[in-house]
This record gives structure tokens, sequence and C-alpha cells, in this order.
């Protein structure tokens, strides 16, 4: 019962009007929705429970330049993107532990690399770097300049 | 003179220790053949040993020295007084009413040994370790001794010689026994922490068991009270179970070389075939299986051997 | 004995694991009550090494994430920068590259059958599972010239090509496999001492499975009936038949089952790919900088489904390469696996669900 | 005749420090039916208390820098260490990582060097053949 995506994106329009729908397909079978970060949780609620949406397969944080993007990647046959944005400054969206159990290690590693933090994700241990890391977050843009600089 | 001869030479120290490196190499080979791969060469127990003996000894801090060098030795001891009772070649230096229960009592101290070892090493892998080889030795303990004592009331005596006397020319109690052989060599194998029960010093589970801490010269003598154990419970086996030795000395002596490797063959076998079973399987073996089995088979010889 | 709460680190080094990841189990008497995990001892930062390197350069990075399926991850990573670039590859290198993956996948089997049988105290299945390997390890070196890292991949298309004696000769070598694969496939089903100790062993439902997301033949042992080639086929894969296996019951038994019987269907489908093997060039001339824009490729690893996300801004570096591979799935799940589990069984958990920790860090 | 002992049962703990798993497993290899190293006296041990020659692969990343340093402590003289593949002789392909240290010399003294990517089980052997002259 996969309803067609054209399907979805309807449904979500109609509930989350907040929602802008810039639905430029990424080249291979992957829809993008753009979500603000505070209703991101119940986008995702419902992408699970009405459109068994359940898989998502990774969460993806980049720094493009201007700000920091997260890239919720869900699959069930076809591909959603789900594209948040965020500024360097306030980067802090919900954690997603509840409806997505597993999703604790995909947002500590983004917290470690990006900097970017979960409300409600307790985030003391390291997860990939090692213990005496001296956090600069290596995968912000200025972390790379600088290394090639130096 | 002739007992010295007789407790460092022929069936004693020397004799025995010579055995345990054949019998060893002849596991290992005869695994490795069944697995598809060489094995090592001859004299690899031989190297192996000396190469133990020039290592470093190191004493991790919070173990008592004294202990820890006192029961790779006690257990050797134990180990080397049993083939005083056990005999080779018809003779046995020493054999009087009732040597079969002070071997087998001589029999389970390196058990005991192995499990202080664990104990004291205060490591993590040792407590767990130790704690392994006593559930193991309470599950396979009773179904041993009841197996090996099925021999000794068929030939109505506790003497080992005696026992493997009657049984020269007449039928072994391997035809009259068959079920106490086999309980004997699982409890054999269950002793000697062999391959399918060698759930205490599981490389995968428990690191070394409770020979994780040890190394160099206690290491060693670890290995050797292992092997020598092996060559010793066999022998038991071939006595009680197989004749002994027979009369003529030729046939005698080959007939001996033969049942041993034979058992050996046999041992290496179970080894290659089963997966290591579970704790808690064994305990449930042990109790639900082996030990009713051997209690029908004593049951059976007292109302035959009556 | 005490039976109070003992520590056991099940440490960066074991004999167990073959690669570094910290476990520590909170037992009590021989039941695990919690289990915690460090990971992190083999994060190699690749994802940031390789906004760093040319695309070029990012193939042999990738290529050594993780040493068992290197091909798959240069594959999918190939097969994203091609999407950016618009290049449509040859028929003949997608089943060059169709082949090389469905040996690694063979290959990656038998390699953790024998691991499972180490573990569990069953030499003789480790020496005779790596034996039968040796067979596939030489097919690839044929193939490729490399037995572990083939770095047979470029932008465009497959370096090596495989001309008509070479194709009988890998045909030969795959009849040469097939009896023994056979062999271990029967006795691994009537060992019983393996099935008693992998028995509803480190069971997971298929509602744990659809919660935690995981993926590959850990899911497929539970019911879950998700096999990239089929539902997001890749060219050679849209016109090759072949059965996705799954199982019900869920625990290391089932997955055993299931990986083996992938392995045999991968062995059939080396077959096909060889009988139906377009000829043509193996490879496209492709530019040095790509053109902005994002791609995420999936493909199906030996372990379950591999995701690639690149970015790129226009020039001959990456802007952001993200890797999630499918080992980290099932870590997930392993605190909840070893749970109420007895200590003895803590070995069949392990390396039931096939860790490869390499992928797992980065 | 205790150097022949040791040339003749080499008993080896490998230890992984942050590789791609492609040199543990032409380890592993080593012990299967083609290679077989137990017919050189070598085996694979579990405990460091055990061992005679450590290991190691893959470039020395921070995480596993102290827990290596403790292994190596551990393991009982005299002892000898073998670095397996390009990562644990030069950092390899990770070489400039932030989190990853580079060759294994800059941590244990090392007695030899098996190049390749990863190393061939021919290569292993033929170190170890080496190591075993080495010793006499």
């Amino acid at each position: 019962m996969t309803h067609s995506l054209e399907t979805i994106l309807e449904a979500l329009q109609a509930t989350f009007p907040a929602l802008s729908l810039d639905t430029r397909a990424m080249l291979t079978d992957e829809t993008v929705i753009s979500v603000p970060g505070d209703v991101l949780t119940e986008v995702v609620g419902e992408l699970i429970e009405s459109f068994d949406f359940y898989h998502l397969t990774t969460i993806t944080g980049l720094d493009t330049g201007e700000g920091l993007v997260l890239l919720y990647h869900f699959w069930n046959i076809h591909g959603l993107t789900l594209y948040v944005a965020l500024p360097y400054t306030e980067a802090r969206v919900p954690t997603l532990t509840e409806l997505i159990p597993g999703v604790a290690m995909y947002e500590r590693e983004i917290h470690e690399m990006l900097g970017v933090d979960f409300t409600g994700l307790e985030t003391s241990a390291p997860f990939l770097l090692p213990d005496d890391w001296d956090d600069t977050l290596p995968l912000r843009k200025q972390a790379v300049e600088s290394e090639d600089e130096v | 003179m002739q007992t010295a001869f007789t407790l460092l030479i022929f069936p004693g120290l020397g004799f025995i220790v010579l055995c345990a490196w054949l019998f060893d190499w002849l596991d290992r080979r005869i695994i490795a053949r069944f697995q598809g791969r060489v094995g090592p060469p001859w004299y690899q127990p031989v190297a192996d040993f000396i190469k133990l003996l020039a290592k470093e000894d190191i004493l991790s801090t919070g173990i008592n020295p004294a202990l820890s060098t006192a029961l790779p030795v006690l257990s050797l001891a134990s180990v080397l007084t049993v083939s005083l009772y056990i005999p080779v070649a018809r003779t046995a230096p020493v054999s009087f009413e009732g040597d079969l229960i002070v071997v087998l009592f001589l029999l389970s101290i390196p058990a005991l040994a192995y499990f202080l070892a664990g104990w004291i090493s205060g490591g993590v892998y040792g407590i767990l370790g130790a704690n392994r080889s006593l559930l193991q030795y309470f599950s396979y303990e009773v179904p041993f001794l009841m197996a090996l004592s099925g021999p000794a009331i068929l030939g109505n005596s506790w003497r080992i010689a005696q026992i493997a006397q009657q049984q020269v020319g007449t039928t072994w109690n391997l035809a009259l026994q068959p079920l106490g052989f086999i309980l004997a060599v699982v409890g054999l194998i269950g002793k000697l922490k062999r391959d399918p029960l060698d759930i205490p010093k599981a490389k995968s589970e428990v690191v070394g068991g409770s020979l994780t801490e040890y190394s160099g010269r206690k290491l060693a003598l670890w290995h050797l009270a292992m092997d020598m154990q092996t060559v010793l419970g066999i022998f038991l086996l071939i006595n009680l179970f197989l004749g002994g030795t027979s009369a003529s000395p030729l046939w005698g002596g080959l007939g001996f070389v033969l049942k041993a490797l034979g058992i050996v063959l046999l041992l290496s076998t179970a080894s290659v075939l089963y997966a290591r079973l579970r704790i808690d399987q064994l305990a449930n073996l042990g109790w639900r299986v082996l030990a009713p089995l051997a209690l029908m088979q004593l049951a059976a010889t007292i109302w035959m051997g009556g | 004995m005490k039976s109070d709460k003992m520590i056991i680190p099940i440490g960066p080094q074991h004999p167990l694991l073959k690669e570094p990841i910290a476990f520590t189990l909170t037992v009590e008497g021989e039941r695990v009550m919690e289990a915690g995990m460090r990971m992190g001892y083999v994060h190699r930062g690749i994802e940031r090494l390789a906004q760093e390197r040319s695309y070029v350069q990012t193939i042999h990075l990738v290529e050594r994430v993780c040493g068992i399926c290197s091909h798959v991850h240069a594959t999918t990573y190939c097969q994203g920068v091609e999407a950016l670039l618009g290049l449509e590859i040859p028929p003949r290198a997608q089943y060059l590259r169709a082949l090389l993956c469905e040996l690694e996948r063979i290959h990656s089997h038998l390699l953790w059958l024998g691991v499972l049988g180490k573990n569990l105290g069953l030499d003789t299945i480790f020496m005779y599972a790596w034996r039968d390997r040796e067979i596939v390890l030489d097919i690839m070196e044929d193939l490729s010239g490399g037995r572990v890292s083939h770095a047979i991949n470029v932008i465009g298309g497959v370096r090596s090509d495989v001309d008509e004696a070479h194709c009988d000769e890998i045909l030969r070598q795959l009849d040469l496999l097939t009896e023994p694969l056979a062999r271990l496939v029967g006795l691994v089903e009537h060992e019983r001492t393996l099935k008693a100790r992998t028995q509803n062993v480190g069971h997971l439902s298929l509602e744990q499975i659809r919660r935690y997301c995981v993926v590959g033949p850990v899911a497929r042992a539970s019911g879950l009936d998700v096999d990239l080639r089929r539902d997001m086929p890749k060219a050679p894969y849209t016109d090759l038949s072949f059965k996705v296996i799954t199982h019900t019951a869920g625990d290391v038994w089932a997955r055993t089952l299931v990986r083996m019987q992938e392995a045999v269907e991968s062995v059939r489908l080396c077959r096909e790919i060889l009988a139906q093997l377009p000829d043509g060039p193996i490879s496209v001339k492709a530019k040095r900088r790509v053109p902005p824009g994002e791609v995420v490729s999936r493909a199906e690893a030996p372990r379950g489904e591999l995701i690639y996300y690149i970015r790129s801004d226009g020039s001959e570096k990456p802007a952001r390469l993200k890797i999630r591979t499918p080992t980290l799935t099932t870590l997930i799940t392993l605190p909840e696996q070893l749970r109420e589990v007895n200590m003895a069984d803590v070995p069949a958990v392990l390396s039931g669900v096939d860790l490869c920790i390499a992928c797992a860090d980065r | 005749m205790v150097n022949w002992a040791r040339r003749k049962s080499l008993w080896v703990l490998h230890y992984n420090s942050g590789g791609c798993n492609g040199c543990d497993i032409e380890i592993l290899d080593l012990l299967t039916p083609r290679y077989d190293v137990e017919r050189l006296g070598i085996l694979k041990e579990a405990s460091p208390r055990h061992a005679d020659v450590l290991l190691c692969t893959g470039p020395v990343t921070r995480q596993s820098r102290d827990r290596m340093r403790r292994i190596y402590a551990q393991i009982p003289a005299p002892k000898w260490v073998v670095v397996i593949g390009s990562c644990g002789s030069s950092g390899g392909v990770f070489q400039g990582a932030p989190s990853v240290m580079g060759g294994v010399d800059q941590l244990l003294p090392v007695d030899m060097y098996v190049p390749g990517c990863p190393a061939r089980p021919e290569a292993i052997i033929d170190a170890m053949a080496q190591l075993m002259e080495a010793i006499a």
C-alpha cells in the first residue's frame, strides 16, 4: 500500500501550510521537501504513521558556507529527503529518538561533527571522535580551510 | 635402584612426559588433517615447552606470587603421583586395593587447582573462567565416577591392576559395558577441558580462562600438567575398559600402543565434530542425560556382576 | 560464587572481535543485564579526508572504508559521481561491476560463516568455509588483480576487461565452488550443536526491525522482504532474475540460513551475468570537474543498504561526501539484543550480526 | 637451543589499531588450509600474556593509541612487533586525517614491516620467516 509520492506531498501540504515544497528532485529518484526545524517532529510522525515511511536511512549534516543543513533521508521504494536549513548561530533541532529509537547514533555523530545540538538528546560521551579531541568541529567549512593554509 | 628407574624413567616421569608431548602432537596433527591442513611438525610441543620456559614470567599486581606458583606445581605433582598407580606394562610401581579411588581423587586436584588459579588471578576473565570450570566440574564428575566404578564392581575389586588382569584373555569390559566406556570418554573430555567442552578456557568467550594471567614458566607447567593428565586419563581407560596389557610381551606392548592411539583418535574426532556447548547446556546434559545413564549402567552391572 | 554485578569488558582487543570496539557488559551471574558500547577506535575521518581529495583520488579512499566490501563502496560512489556528471556507462561495464559485487557477497558471507564457526568453537567450519572462499578470491584476483581491494572501478566504467577464455576460466572456477558450497550449506543445516548454539539467540522481531530501521540479512532473517537489488534495480539487475531470501525466525540461526542461501543465489547470479555479458567498450571518458548538484546513490552491500550522499560545488573536490554503512543499523540494535542474554551466548549474538566496525566508524 | 625453540614456536597476537580490516582478514587467512602457518609453529593466541609477536594492522588512531601501548607492555619479553600493511607502516591512504597518528613506529619499536594494501598472506609468511632467521 505504498502511496504514490504525489498523494503524500498533497497530504503534507494540507496538514502543514508552512511547508515550502521546493521539490527539486535530486538526480536519482529522490524528492526533497524543505521543512522548518520546529515542525520537524510532527512531519516525521505523520510520515511514519500514515504513509509508512518508517525507514530513516540516515541524516546528512553539511555546512554550506551560509548555514548548516540537515537532510533526513527516508526510503520506502522511493527516496524522500527532508531538507532542514539552520543558521550558524542558533543550530537547534528537536531530537527524533521517541519516533525512531535508532536515530540517536546519527544525531550524536552530527552533534560531534557539526555542532548542531539536538534538544532532548544526551550527548555526554564522545561518539566517534577520540576521547582527547580538542573539540574543533571537523566537518565545519572553516575547519577544512584552515587545514589547507597551515 | 630398580624403583628409581621405574619412578624416573619407565612408567614414571620420563615416559609420561614423552607420551604427553607425543599425544599432544598427534592430537594437533589429527585435528589439522581433518580440517585439510598439514599440522605442526613432530617437535612442536617440545619447542613450545622450551620457548615458554625461556620467556619472561610477568606477575601482574594483586596476585599472591607464592600461591600462583604453587598451583601449577601442585597440579603437576598430583598428576605425577597418579602415574604410579596406573599399570603400563603389566607392572604398576605401586598397587594396592583401592588405588582406583586414590587415582580418581588425585585426577580431580588439577581441576580444583585450575579453579583456584582463576580465582586468585583477580582479572575478570580469570574469575569467569574459574566459575565456569567449577560449574563444569560438577556436571561431568558424577557420571565420570559412576562410569569408572562399573568395571570395579564387575571385577569386584578396587585395584586397577586386578581389574585389568581379569580382562586379559576373557571379554573386555568394553564389550560388557559399552555405555560405561562412552560415559567415561565424555567425562574425560570434560575433565581435560578438551574441545567440545572447553568452556572454561574458551578462547572466544573468556580469552584464556584461568590461565589468562599466566606466562612463561608457570604457563609451561600448566600445559605440561594438562597434557600429562590426557595421557594418564587414556591409560586409565585402557586398563579399566580395554583389558590393559595382555600376557605376551611383544603382543601386549603393541596392543597397548594401538589402544592408546585409538582413544587419541576418538578424542580428536570429538573435538573436530562438535561446536562448544554452553555451560547451562553442559550442566543440563550432565544431569539429565549422563547421570541417569550412568545409574542405569551401574544397576545393570550390579544385577549382572552380582 | 558471588552473584553481584560484574563488569565484563569485551574490549578493543578480544579474540571475538576482528576489529576494535569496546563493549562493557554488566553481568549478574551468567546473565547479561546491560550492554554499553564505545565506538570510534577505527574512526579515520574519511568524510573529512574526501573533502580534500579530487574525485579520482577519493575512489581509492572510499575502497578502504571496509576491507570486506570494498568493491561495493567504490561502485556506489562511482554511480553517484556518474549521475552527477550525467554519464551513461556502457552496459558491459555495468555487468562487470555487478559480477564483482556478487562475488564479493559470496566471499563476505563465507567469511562470516567461518568467523561464526570459530567463535562458537567449531574450527572445522572456519577452515572449510575459508578454504572454499579462497576459490572466490582467486576469481576476483584474476578479474581485477587484487584479492581484497580490487580498484577495478573508474568514474565512467571499469578498468580491466574479460575476454572469452577468461570467462570460461571463471565459469570453471564457479563450478569448482558449487559442490563445496552445497556441502557447507548441508553441514550448517544438519549440525546439531551449531543449531543448539544459535537457535532463538539474539532474537529480533519484525516490529523491532522496523522501529530500528535495520537492513540487510539481519532484517531479512526476521521477515522484512527488502532487497535493493530488486526494489531499486540498477542497470544489470533489471534483467536478471533472482529471488530474495527471507526467513521469519529472526534469530542467529535464521540469519545463518539467509546468508548461506544468498551465497548460493549469488553463485547462480554470477553465472547468469557471465552468460548475458554484452560486448562493447568498458568505460567512458569522464571530465575532471563535476557540475554542481547533489545525489543520493544506494546499493545493496553484503550487509545491507549502503548510502552515498555526494554534493559537488563545481570544483574538482567533492564538497560533501556522506557514507552510511549497513553495519551502523545493526550496531544500534546490539544493546537491545544483548540484554537478558546468557553470557555464553554473547559470541553467537556478536558474530550473528556480522559486525564490520571499519564500515561503521568510517 | 633456546633460540631454536623461539624460532620454531612463534605465538602471535593480532591487534587492529584502526585499519580497514583488509589486512586482518589476510592474517586470519594464514590459519586456513591453503596457507596454514601452524606447520611453521605459529599459533594465534588470545591473551597478550601468551604471545611473542604483536601483529599490528591499520594506522594508529588516537583513540586506540594508549590501548596499544598497554597491550605492548603486557606481552612478556622477548617480544617482537611486526607491522602488516602500508597503513601501519606510514598511515597509508588515511595519512593527514586529524584522528589518525600515522605509522605504528611512532608508538612501538617495530622489527618488521610488511608492505601491501592489504598485505598478501605470502608476504606475511615471508616476513615471519625472515623474523625467524633474525631470532637465530
